[in-house]
């Protein structure tokens, strides 16, 4: 038996490819060349560099002649940024709306499941849409609605893993030495589920920047003069003749983000918890 | 000494919806007195669904019984998870089966042995290390163990460090529930020999359950024997197991093949232990009992004295 | 004690010719004989060579704690590893080896000429066919039958097996029945293709002490009205002694002793199978303490010499330098130890 | 029958349940929004004009009488008026309703037509060179948004080769690439889900103890193995229908397709109420008789979910 780490190829890629994309989103002010709303009217629809377009516009111009690159860095720090704090607002949630429901039995537990239930009556998407638009929106407030993304679904898991190490299992034999319930989730429940929650996370993370983008894609995520990678797309489809740089830009860079988050999850699963699905 | 107590012990669940459907409930224990004296062990033998695992948690008060009381030390134990409750697990400690699953995988052997005295608040620092290295080798691990993980430790290994970590608060009382059933032969026979020795030189009250007939017999000085959430017959270990009275013990003994004879002395017993949630009229055996009467099928029976240590419930023993 | 050392039953006529590979001289033709069993996985081996036979007619008991290959062995024998395993030797049946057979060939031996019946009965049938069902499949592959003649002979089947109300039981799903009568279906099952030889593997570990009884002197009767082999693979010796004739112990993936079940509890030679027996709390007479084996059995690596020498307390430094092979001490008795001299018992 | 209901029951009341909690948390989130007659009328709506607008819509009324006449309506099937087109709210999305249907179900087949194949060959090829490249074109594929794919699709079917018309819902042809968009991510979905699935069935005892009795490969995968696998892809696909109806909105986005979708993303940007209720409340119908009939299904697929009253013997 190889007892080395094994990394495979696609995850090696994959690892890379998070870090380039994590670095532009740390140095998007200093490596974009251009401000973002800064409109270049002689240079409009100008195409990228290599294919007929100039080195000032590395990945092509818009409508309005902004900096497709420019645009791009800091729209990927905006959908990352969305992305990670949702992610954590997710998690976080879930997990404490799972062990509270593990807890206390009876009608706490029922309210709960009786929420979760409804969360997974109406996908997410279309509740966002719905409070967006009633709602206004504000970064922040964008933010903490995506937070709510796939909250049942780790409280489920959180509440599983509870009670999995309940009766039988190390929580139970924990309980019975007469530990605080507080010392059963803080020092043994929350440290034996953090792999898997963590694994959930890869899982999530990649689906909040498709919502995002999905919603932004719409008109009603990330609102001018703020840019994300749905917004971009958004603007580009207008002109998917003229200049499909616009749109496949922002594309690629969302699936192969997404691609790749899915991949690291996927060898985190094996190393971390291999009993998931 | 009386250390344990249980008087007419009951424990029911709710089973099935409460709107649709009919609403039942399982009565897993059914009035179980049993006691466990200071420095003795009582065998709780059965198959499954007897009710044994259940009447050792009642004992421990990890479960609230419905009916009946439980004494430890002579006083009712507090309800579970009170602050009176916690305090009380000091003095009765469990022992279980899967012991990989009960072990937080994440905590070394050292730490989870010095668990119980962290969270009892029991010694500082320094007296919790040399006391998990007294335990250590009060079980028979060495000190390099102590910096192991569970996973890293075979079956039998990891029992002694259960046994290590009940051990660490002090108690008076062990409940083992079927502690060497998952462990092969060689091995079972080191932690039994273990448990009879740790006994002796501490003075633990055991409270010992398992299906397993050989081990119980070995490890009792008394034996409880249940069905269906009941106690049939108790008694001496030798007197229960060598002369049976009650037939369902009667065809327990005779189903437990002899080294050497194998079944010679088999009594052929029809059927299996029904579920729990359809008790039989009347005595819970009979209709498995070859010679059960009318009286069995309708009148459930009492547990009868025999004698100062010696009870059974059935008919045919109290009015032949 | 069962008076039934080998059950006089006349050979088949026209059956194979090949010689009988046992050590032991004078005994009858055997419906299989495993040569030189080696079995691997990822490299690591988990049977070091195993040789055995089994007679027509005779009940044999494979015994040994847990990870000594016990039931490897017959998993191998019957090609029901996983891909990932490596057999190598020879397991025949009437001359034919079966290892690295052709799984056509392996489909028609398998539930047709060696049976094999399993640990958890409830998860050993499928949860979404009928037992009916389930026992008619094997009708149908080995006996062709179908219909309602299928039906009528796995009611039979399952009243061969003690199933009360059998025509109702066709219809049940698994969950409907309990443990022992899952396992008697799964006895039913293997005798739908009426095996020579029935391999029975930890039959009764899932069950209750009343019901294991119960299964165990099911299968003796079985075997003794069908006149079939039986394997039984347990890691308790009593109940294997209770039915078998001849009784093999594994030791880390090799056989340490076999004899006929009197001679082996009544002088066992192999330290190990008398560790074994003296581990056993005794169900009568005097508590005695009981044999605490040291340690554990050997995980992956072997030691150079004896498996056993690093736990038993009789070794010697030569157990620790040289692996003993088999030998026969009497009529039908082998033992692998250095220190057992020749003819040690007689 | 009767031995259904215990199993059935609690499901269907749970069911019930969340219709109720949704009604009520979408009616009151949404009237806590803010004013619709000012965002109607816009804020340079003159007093009288508002009050008017109020008085004529009922929003005048304490919330909780607007609540109660809502839900009395509900049950009467009166799910209130556009405000903006005045027109029955439920009319004018049930009037959508067929172009939906006719893109989710067909990519639904799609989904279960090629992802169970798929999945199901990847796990008896378990670590070949196929089950990799397949696991790795899944991921692809549902990572891949809809939105993107759509347009990828219009970039290369209709702008580049002209094959297919970019939008509209008039010919045959408009339906193949919405279909495909939304198709394609749930197939993949259930492809990685029938491959672990198959690969655990596999690895269960009843499979070794078929092969034990004489069945060949072939028949233990068809006739022991794939039942059992179908249970949980199951439970799978009526989760996976709540990722098809979001799926939908974007899809109808993008190509131009008058369905539901699109009718929620104008009404939201309208503000108008009575539609986004409806809708929501016809998502959360759908979806929560989508799981019901999958419990159903399960119950007769998994004979173990069948009786309640376990070890009756």
């Amino acid at each position: 038996m190889q007892k080395k780490l094994q990394i495979d190829l696609s995850t090696l890629l994959a690892s890379l490819w998070l870090c380039l994309m994590l670095l532009t989103a740390v140095t998007a002010p200093l490596i974009a060349p251009h401000d973002i709303t800064a409109m270049d009217l002689r240079h409009r629809l100008s195409p990228p560099f290599g294919f007929g377009g100039t080195v000032v516009h590395l990945f092509g111009s818009d409508d309005l002649g902004r900096d497709v690159a420019s645009r791009l860095y800091y729209s990927i720090r905006t959908s990352l940024l969305i992305a990670f704090g949702a992610t954590v607002i997710s998690v976080l949630v879930g997990t404490a709306i799972g062990f509270i429901a593990a807890y206390f039995k009876g009608i706490v537990e029922h309210f709960l499941l009786l929420l979760i239930d409804v969360q997974a009556s109406l996908p997410f998407l279309i509740v966002a849409l719905a409070m967006l638009a009633f709602f206004g929106n504000s970064l922040p407030l964008f933010v903490a609605l995506m937070g709510l993304y796939g909250w049942e679904r780790n409280a489920r898991l959180a509440r599983g893993l509870a009670l999995a190490a309940g009766s039988q299992g190390y929580a139970g034999a924990t309980r019975q030495l007469g530990a605080h319930p507080l010392r059963i989730y803080l020092r043994h429940i929350l440290p034996n589920s953090a792999a898997t929650l963590l694994v959930a996370a890869t899982v999530t993370f990649p689906e909040i920047i498709l919502v995002e983008s999905g919603l932004s894609f719409l008109g009603l995520g990330v609102q001018p003069p703020m840019t994300s990678l749905g917004v971009m797309v958004g603007t580009g489809r207008e002109y998917i003749t003229r200049a499909p740089w616009m749109l496949l830009a922002p594309s690629i860079v969302i699936v192969l983000t997404a691609v790749a988050v899915s991949v690291l999850g996927d060898y985190l699963r094996d190393k971390l918890d291999p009993t998931l699905t | 000494m009386t250390l344990l107590q249980l008087e007419k012990v009951s424990r029911r669940y709710p089973i099935g919806n409460t709107v649709f459907g009919s609403r039942k409930s399982l009565t897993a224990v059914d009035q179980v007195s049993l006691e466990v004296k200071k420095g003795q062990t009582t065998g709780v033998v059965g198959e499954s669904g007897c009710g044994k695992s259940t009447t050792g948690r009642l004992a421990l008060g990890l479960e609230q019984a419905d009916s009946g009381h439980v004494l430890f030390e002579g006083k009712e134990l507090a309800a579970s998870g009170t602050r009176e409750w916690r305090l009380r697990r000091q003095r009765m400690q469990l022992v279980y089966q899967d012991t990989l699953a009960a072990l937080d995988r994440r905590m070394t052997v050292g730490d989870l042995i010095a668990e119980p005295l962290v969270i009892h608040e029991i010694g500082d620092r320094p007296s919790r290390r040399q006391r998990v290295l007294d335990l250590l080798q009060a079980v028979g691990l060495g000190e390099h163990h102590r910096a192991l993980y569970p996973h890293q430790l075979s079956g039998g290994q990891r029992q002694r460090v259960v046994l290590a970590r009940a051990l660490a608060p002090s108690p008076s009382l062990l409940v083992c529930d079927e502690p060497v059933s998952a462990l092969d032969v060689s091995v079972q026979a080191q932690i039994v020999n273990l448990l009879v020795d740790l006994q002796q030189d501490l003075g633990l009250g055991i409270l010992f359950i398992s299906h397993d007939l050989r081990v119980v017999r070995h490890v009792s000085d008394r034996i409880v024997v249940m069905y269906l959430g009941q106690v049939v017959e108790d008694g001496r270990a030798d007197a229960v197991i060598d002369q049976p009275l009650h037939p369902y013990t009667q065809a327990l003994v005779s189903a437990m093949p002899r080294l050497p004879g194998g079944f010679d002395h088999y009594l052929p017993l029809p059927g299996e232990p029904p579920s729990p949630t359809e008790r039989p009229s009347g005595c819970p055996f009979h209709p498995r009992c070859d010679r059960a009467k009318d009286i069995c099928r309708q009148t459930p029976p009492e547990l009868l004295t025999l004698g100062p240590e010696r009870r059974v419930a059935c008919h045919l023993v109290s009015n032949p | 004690m069962n008076p039934m050392l080998n059950t006089p039953n006349a050979n088949s006529a026209g059956a194979a010719l090949f010689a009988s590979q046992d050590v032991a001289g004078r005994r009858k033709r055997p419906v299989l004989t495993v040569n030189g069993l080696i079995v691997s996985f990822n490299g690591v081996a988990v049977l070091q060579g195993v040789d055995l036979a089994v007679d027509k007619g005779e009940a044999i008991g494979i015994v040994g704690e847990s990870g000594c290959g016990k039931s490897v062995t017959w998993r191998a024998v019957l090609g029901l590893l996983p891909k990932s395993a490596k057999v190598m030797g020879e397991a025949r049946l009437d001359g034919f080896n079966l290892v690295g057979a052709k799984s056509s060939v392996l489909d028609r031996v398998r539930g047709g000429r060696i049976a094999m019946i399993f640990q958890d009965p409830a998860s050993a049938l499928n949860p979404v066919h009928r037992i009916g069902a389930q026992i008619s499949e094997a009708l149908f592959l080995h006996r062709g039958l179908t219909g309602a003649a299928a039906r009528a002979a796995a009611r039979r089947l399952l009243d061969q097996v003690g199933i009360p109300d059998a025509q109702s039981r066709l219809n049940a799903y698994p969950h409907e029945l309990s443990g022992g009568q899952n396992q008697r279906v799964m006895i039913a099952i293997a005798l739908a293709g009426e095996p020579e030889l029935l391999v029975a593997d930890e039959p009764t570990t899932a069950l209750d002490a009343t019901v294991q009884a119960q299964i165990l002197l099911l299968l003796k009767d079985i075997q003794r009205d069908t006149g079939m082999g039986l394997v039984m693979i347990s890691h308790d010796l009593a109940a294997v002694a209770a039915v078998c004739d001849r009784v093999c112990v594994m030791y880390a993936g090799r056989l340490v002793e076999e004899a006929p079940t009197p001679t082996l509890l009544n002088t066992p030679q192999h330290p190990y199978t008398r560790d074994l027996i003296g581990a056993i709390p005794p169900s009568d007479g005097p508590r005695v303490r009981l044999t605490a084996i040291p340690g554990a059995p050997p995980h992956r690596v072997l030691p150079s010499g004896c498996a056993y020498a690093p736990r038993c307390r009789s070794a010697d430094g030569a157990c620790a330098m040289t692996r003993p092979d088999m030998r026969a001490i009497s009529a039908k008795h082998v033992v692998r130890c250095i220190r057992v001299a020749d003819g040690a018992c007689q | 029958m009767t031995s259904l209901l215990p199993y059935i029951g609690p499901k269907l009341l749970r069911a019930a349940l969340s219709i109720i909690v949704v009604v009520t948390l979408t009616f009151f989130v949404l009237r806590a929004s803010g004013d619709p007659a000012l965002q109607i009328l816009g804020p340079g709506a003159r007093a009288p004009d508002l009050a008017a607008f109020r008085q004529q819509w009922g929003l005048d009324q304490p919330l909780y009488v607007q609540y109660l006449r809502y839900l009395w309506g509900a049950l009467q099937g009166d799910f209130g008026n556009s405000m903006l087109a005045g027109k029955p709210a439920a009319e004018l999305v049930l009037e959508r309703m067929p172009l939906t249907l006719a893109l989710m179900l067909p990519a639904l087949a799609l989904n279960v037509l090629i992802g169970i194949p798929v999945g199901a060959y990847a796990a008896m090829h378990r670590d070949s060179w196929i089950d990799r490249s397949v696991m790795m074109l899944t991921v692809l594929c549902f990572t891949v948004p809809s939105f993107v794919l759509g347009l990828l699709f219009i970039l290369i079917f209709s702008v580049t080769f002209g094959l297919f018309p970019s939008g509209g819902a008039d010919k045959w042809q408009s339906f193949v690439l919405p279909v495909l968009t939304l198709g394609t991510g749930g197939a993949a979905v259930i492809a990685r889900f029938t491959r672990s699935a198959m690969i655990e069935v596999l690895s269960q005892l009843y499979i070794v103890a078929a092969s034990a009795k004489g069945v060949t490969w072939r028949q233990v995968i068809y006739h022991h193995a794939f039942p059992n696998a179908i249970i949980p892809i199951l439970t799978l696909l009526g989760l996976m229908l709540g990722g098809q109806v979001a799926g939908a909105v974007l899809v109808e986005n993008v190509f131009g397709w008058p369905g539901i979708g699109q009718l929620l993303v104008i009404s939201v940007g309208n503000r108008d109420l009575a539609v986004v209720q409806v809708i929501l409340l016809l998502v959360a119908l759908t979806m929560t008789s989508a799981n019901l009939t999958m419990d159903l299904l399960y119950g007769v697929v998994d004979p173990r979910l069948r009786n309640a009253r376990q070890g009756s013997h």
